[in-house]
């Protein structure tokens, strides 16, 4: 199993190995827009989270890169299953901001409602499934996705995302075992960000690299620098190319840093030394594309912060329209449990609809929902 | 019509569906080649290829997770989890992801899938293949729980089930696999989610039980005739949805009731039903709501038949609620 | 006295029972040098060391597994699962083995362990933060499940439960978590699990809770009070074992009962607690037996102050049993 | 990772290239003569399972030398997690024939009380913790003891069984990264017999080996011929040695064959070509084990014998004193659940009890149980 660590743009220590992909100014311009978008809302949310705005927030920080360029590399019609760390893959697939923001203000506009805890995203126009809390779940349904597309003879590839953690999950080893053995088209991208929570790499596991993992599962294992936009592509560039034509799986091993706090509830400071950063920071996934564009010729100065002057407006106008919109109706708690409602359940709402307009319930606290 | 056991009935009911919707697939362990340790889906694998039935490598909760993977993508699976007792490693797919899909996804994502297992005792199988554990899922949102009782309700709820939007646990008692044989419908039978069956109507006490239970309560209520006690025997048929209007009709109508499980007394789904008596037709009891269960212990090997409820000790408490 | 928080009270139980008894050894997820996400274990890694404070990857089912593993060889370790909503990779391992284990092997293996785990609302923390299983648990013979609902009864549990021969299911009320500040012993304080707690005793009613919702029923009895109801409340501190005794005598003493949970209605362990009241106290009941609980759906985000039991609709079910 | 397979006796296409390991004579007809009481418990337990006299058996046939030949390897302190299908560790350990075949009726000596189908032992006595039957549960648990070992600065090791099916299952996993993580002396055993009941190997896992999957937690993993006894102890001998001195786990593969069927309930028939045992059949491990003593001149004809018909009377005669002994009574149902007994669970055994005495509980069905 090769341990060479792909790499486009190469970086103090590791040399370039690998050629540019063939990608087009525009998409490699559109990349750069939302990896500069995803960096900005990160920065904004992080900072309504502490203002008391929004309840909670993951930084995806340090990570553009690693989840933006593997995204890039797919169509369409693929599907993907994100984690919480991933909100650049809505927004290339042309998600807007805005429903981002809807969705972490849990307001009525959000189309889940308010149901799950901010970043935790479902877009099915965009063939994003439901994100959720457990950690590693996503990567047996990918698997099962994937066979669905083989069954069905359709060309599509699941991709999935996880992070070093999630590779003790159950769902890691039960997820790629069962892509190996139906050959399934999908891709298993592990986003090595160096920590779970507080729990260094080390202390996750005593494999050499997390893409070794590949070879106990029957399909390659590739290692790639994830702070490297255009070699994250490339990478998956070829594992989606091998899984459209029936080659069946790939790990990729995206090795990026978890720039911030494990989430806004998190504080780092407690168990890892801050210098780390200081060396990571050097390698900036947007820092490096920009210098890399630049040097192509590809990106003058003007536009980029044309670019950016375009995110942050965006950014203004989503977080104002999320801010005007109120919480959802209490009634919408009892839908989509089942397709139909149960005689318990609407049981339960008579009894609390009734509680709620006879204004019986304690004082202050449900004042503010609709019902 | 003809005379099916209950595995016959559920074989027939796989097969008709996957004759008529071809994006109905079956996965789990043993189900293909083997045809499934009970047979349950013998000759599928042979007529529709290891496309649609495919054995997998041994891991309950891949079946799963890989199951919902199929029904989010449009298909229609259903998983096999080869005995109850061994679906614990997929409690959290079945608990945190199918349960929940629909509703975090604000109703875009939804998982169509049915997992059958089979439940309860019967078979010697001591305590790892003798478990009843459908209280643990019916206490969780999002779910569908049903236990047919008859080889005919077998196959008309499997049929049901597989046609449900939602996911839906599908538990087979053991006890009534081979030991009932019965006329099931040919072709087309479907049986209503959320309708209890009034198995027996009497009027001196509700009997309230589902799976291999309710066979134990027509044993029970028929020595109960003969020493002049008249009772209505209730099969729950689907656990989740509950449909309380039936239960409490009857109930209402006897003023007694007394509840067959096989699971451990404590914690168990007839627990729930009797609050609900309690709470809903307390003006109407005549007696104590007793529970006939299995024991707050593991199933156990050597002594199963006495730790399952039987027609004597279901008699017992019928005389105890007559007679209070 | 010093006064604590339940965060600080499990922390100083966890430091007193480590120096005193060198087989006790923690392990989980970010247990260690960070604390544990709710600081419950703060301190302990540096006092104790690596070899018994452990970070664990990321695996419930290894962390319980291995603790198994642990306690089978001598140890009494003490495992955390960070929310109680991720239990459920370990659900096999729990409800399979650690539960089974004694009986399994004739009393000659037992698996001395305790899990603790934050159960319930009260941090805004969505359907995958804020879960109160506890029901799954009750009903799985072999293990117990306690859950304090103060500080002081936090530490004296806890202690008991580190002691206990048999596993422990210890579920914390994040809802309380830092909430509520009260005088804990310093030391050796040693709470018996099995006995339920009579917060306040009144005649009119009896309310039954656990954990979180005790708080809410002593804000609802308050209200009440002024309104001239009396209410009783009843913690019920050990779910398993469950004292019956001192829930029936309330019962049988007020005559009526109302049972308080925040997990979803159906299937929750209120509904085992009102079954034993409809089995054990029919005669002594005014009223019928109400339940005021989450919903039957998943535990909401935005929502979630309407989805968690709140003295208003507790007070609204005490006021029709009373005037029923 | 090498997948060179280890053998000591050599065999039709593998040649030898491991020197014997250096036992006693008297060890290694130790080792025989509980490989030739175990093939021929198997033997008559699958009879008595035909005839009605036990409800269920599971067959060891074949693999007598790969759990046999991997616990000689221990010494009397190290803990042992087997799986069903090793019954002669029990064996070799001291235990007593008629004590498994007590456990096998679930009469009232067995000293686990009948609480659990045939097979499924337990004897602390000799460090063999309670076998259950959920797939792969005790892998973790090993993990765990060896994990305690370590804590406590203790020589030991726990070595933990199971078959090739159980690499797919979560505790696989789970017991491996932690032992890799924490550097436990455990050993990890996979009897790689080919089949999981219907599903054979490559419906299992696209790994090219067992032993392949070392690498993804950061152990060796080693191959070996699982019907050479030798070859067995000689890898399992290596893999405690470091155990011991604190290198941490091995993952063992022990390449074997099912020769019977699943167990008592499955008809192998309907899912594998026979023929397939009739090339196992040539590699028979105790047949091989036999030639290759009588090489060495360490057995004769007659000594041969001789164990043979010790081992039928030892059979003979616990079959004899196992039938004699009744069912546990009822009592024992409501023991060892806890510690203590619940206030519910005397109640429910005092009701029980007296429905029992007074004979009201369906006829026929509890008369041959005692109180
Ligand atoms: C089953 C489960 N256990 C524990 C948690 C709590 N938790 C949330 S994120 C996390 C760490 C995840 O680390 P990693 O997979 O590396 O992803 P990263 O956060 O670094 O992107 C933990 C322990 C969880 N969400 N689910
Ligand atoms: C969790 C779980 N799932 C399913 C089963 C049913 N089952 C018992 S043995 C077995 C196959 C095991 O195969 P393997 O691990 O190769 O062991 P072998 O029987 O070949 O020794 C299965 C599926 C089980 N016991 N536990
Ligand atoms: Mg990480
Ligand atoms: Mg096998």
């Amino acid at each position: 199993m090769s341990l060479e660590l792909i790499s486009v743009m190469g970086d103090a220590g590791v040399p370039a190995n690998t050629p540019a992909p063939s990608l087009a100014p525009e998409q490699l311009l559109e990349i750069y827009r939302v990896m500069v978008l995803t960096r900005l809302l990160d920065d904004r949310a992080m900072k309504l989270q502490r203002q008391g705005r929004i309840g909670f927030y993951v930084p995806a920080l340090g990570q553009e890169a690693s989840h933006i360029g593997t995204a890039a590399a797919l169509t369409a019609d693929d599907w993907v299953f994100p984690s919480y760390r991933d909100p650049g893959i809505a927004l290339l697939r042309g998600v807007g901001v805005v429903e981002l923001l809807h969705q972490c203000y849990g307001n009525s506009t959000d189309h889940t409602l308010g149901r799950q805890m901010p970043v935790h995203y479902s877009f099915k126009k965009i063939r994003l499934v439901s994100i959720s809390s457990p950690i590693g779940t996503q990567i047996a349904q990918a698997a099962g996705a994937a066979m669905a597309m083989k069954i069905r003879k359709e060309p599509h590839v699941a991709i999935t995302y996880f992070g070093d953690g999630s590779t003790s999950s159950n769902d890691f080893h039960a997820g790629l075992n069962f892509a190996g053995v139906f050959a399934a088209p999908c891709i298993f991208v592990c986003e090595n960000n160096g920590w779970a929570i507080s729990v260094p790499l080390e202390g996750q596991t005593a494999s050499a690299t997390m893409a070794a993992k590949a070879e106990a599962y029957g399909m390659p294992g590739v290692r790639v620098d994830g702070n490297d936009v255009l070699a994250v592509y490339a990478a998956t560039h070829e594992a989606v190319e091998r899984a459209r034509v029936g080659h069946g799986p790939t790990l990729i091993e995206t090795i990026t840093f978890r720039m911030g706090g494990h989430s806004s509830s998190d504080d780092a400071s407690r168990y890892r030394d801050p210098k780390v950063c200081e060396i990571w920071a050097k390698r900036d996934p947007i820092d490096r594309f920009k210098a890399w564009l630049e040097g192509k010729k590809l990106l003058k100065v003007a536009q980029e912060q044309a670019i950016r002057d375009r995110c942050e407006q965006e950014l203004k106008e989503a977080i104002d329209a999320a801010e005007k919109v109120g919480p959802p109706a209490v009634s919408t708690m009892f839908d989509d449990v089942y397709a139909t409602r149960t005689t318990q359940q609407d049981e339960q709402w008579a009894e609390l609809k009734d509680a709620l307009k006879r204004g019986v319930v304690a004082k202050g606290h449900h004042g503010e929902f609709p019902l | 019509m003809p005379v099916m056991t209950m595995v016959e009935a559920i074989n027939d009911a796989l097969r008709v569906e996957m004759r008529r919707d071809p994006r109905v697939v079956l996965l789990g362990e043993d189900v293909g080649v083997k045809g499934g340790v009970f047979g349950c889906s013998a000759g599928l694998w042979k007529e529709f290829g290891g496309d649609r039935v495919m054995d997998t490598p041994l891991s309950e909760s891949g079946i799963v997770g890989a199951a919902i993977g199929m029904a989010l993508y449009g298909l229609v699976p259903v998983a096999e989890i080869q005995f109850s007792d061994f679906i614990y490693p997929a409690f959290d797919q079945i608990v945190s992801e199918a349960a929940k899909m629909r509703y975090r996804s604000g109703g875009e994502y939804t998982v169509p899938m049915t997992i059958r297992t089979p439940i309860g005792g019967g078979i010697r199988g001591g305590h790892y293949h003798s478990q009843s554990p459908e209280a643990y899922f019916a206490h969780t949102p999002g779910l569908k729980v049903v236990v047919p009782s008859t080889p005919s309700d077998a196959k008309g709820l499997l049929l049901a089930s597989i046609r449900d939007p939602d996911p839906v646990l599908f538990m087979e008692p053991k006890l009534v696999y081979r030991t009932l044989k019965e006329e099931v419908p040919e072709g087309e039978h479907v049986v209503e989610i959320g309708k209890a069956r009034v198995v027996r109507s009497g009027k001196d006490v509700t009997l309230i039980a589902w799976g291999g239970m309710v066979g134990m309560c027509e044993k029970a209520a028929a020595k109960c005739a003969e020493e002049g006690i008249d009772c209505e025997i209730i099969d729950v048929r689907t656990i989740v949805p509950l449909d309380e209007a039936t239960i409490l009709e009857s109930v209402k109508k006897t003023g007694r009731a007394v509840i067959v499980y096989e699971a451990p007394k404590t914690g168990g789904f007839g627990g729930e039903i009797s609050a609900i008596l309690a709470e809903k037709a307390i003006e109407w009891l005549e007696a104590p709501i007793l529970r006939v269960t299995g024991f707050d212990t593991p199933f156990p090997y050597t002594l199963e038949s006495v730790y399952l409820p039987e027609p004597g000790r279901i008699r017992e408490a019928v005389l105890k609620v007559v007679r209070f």
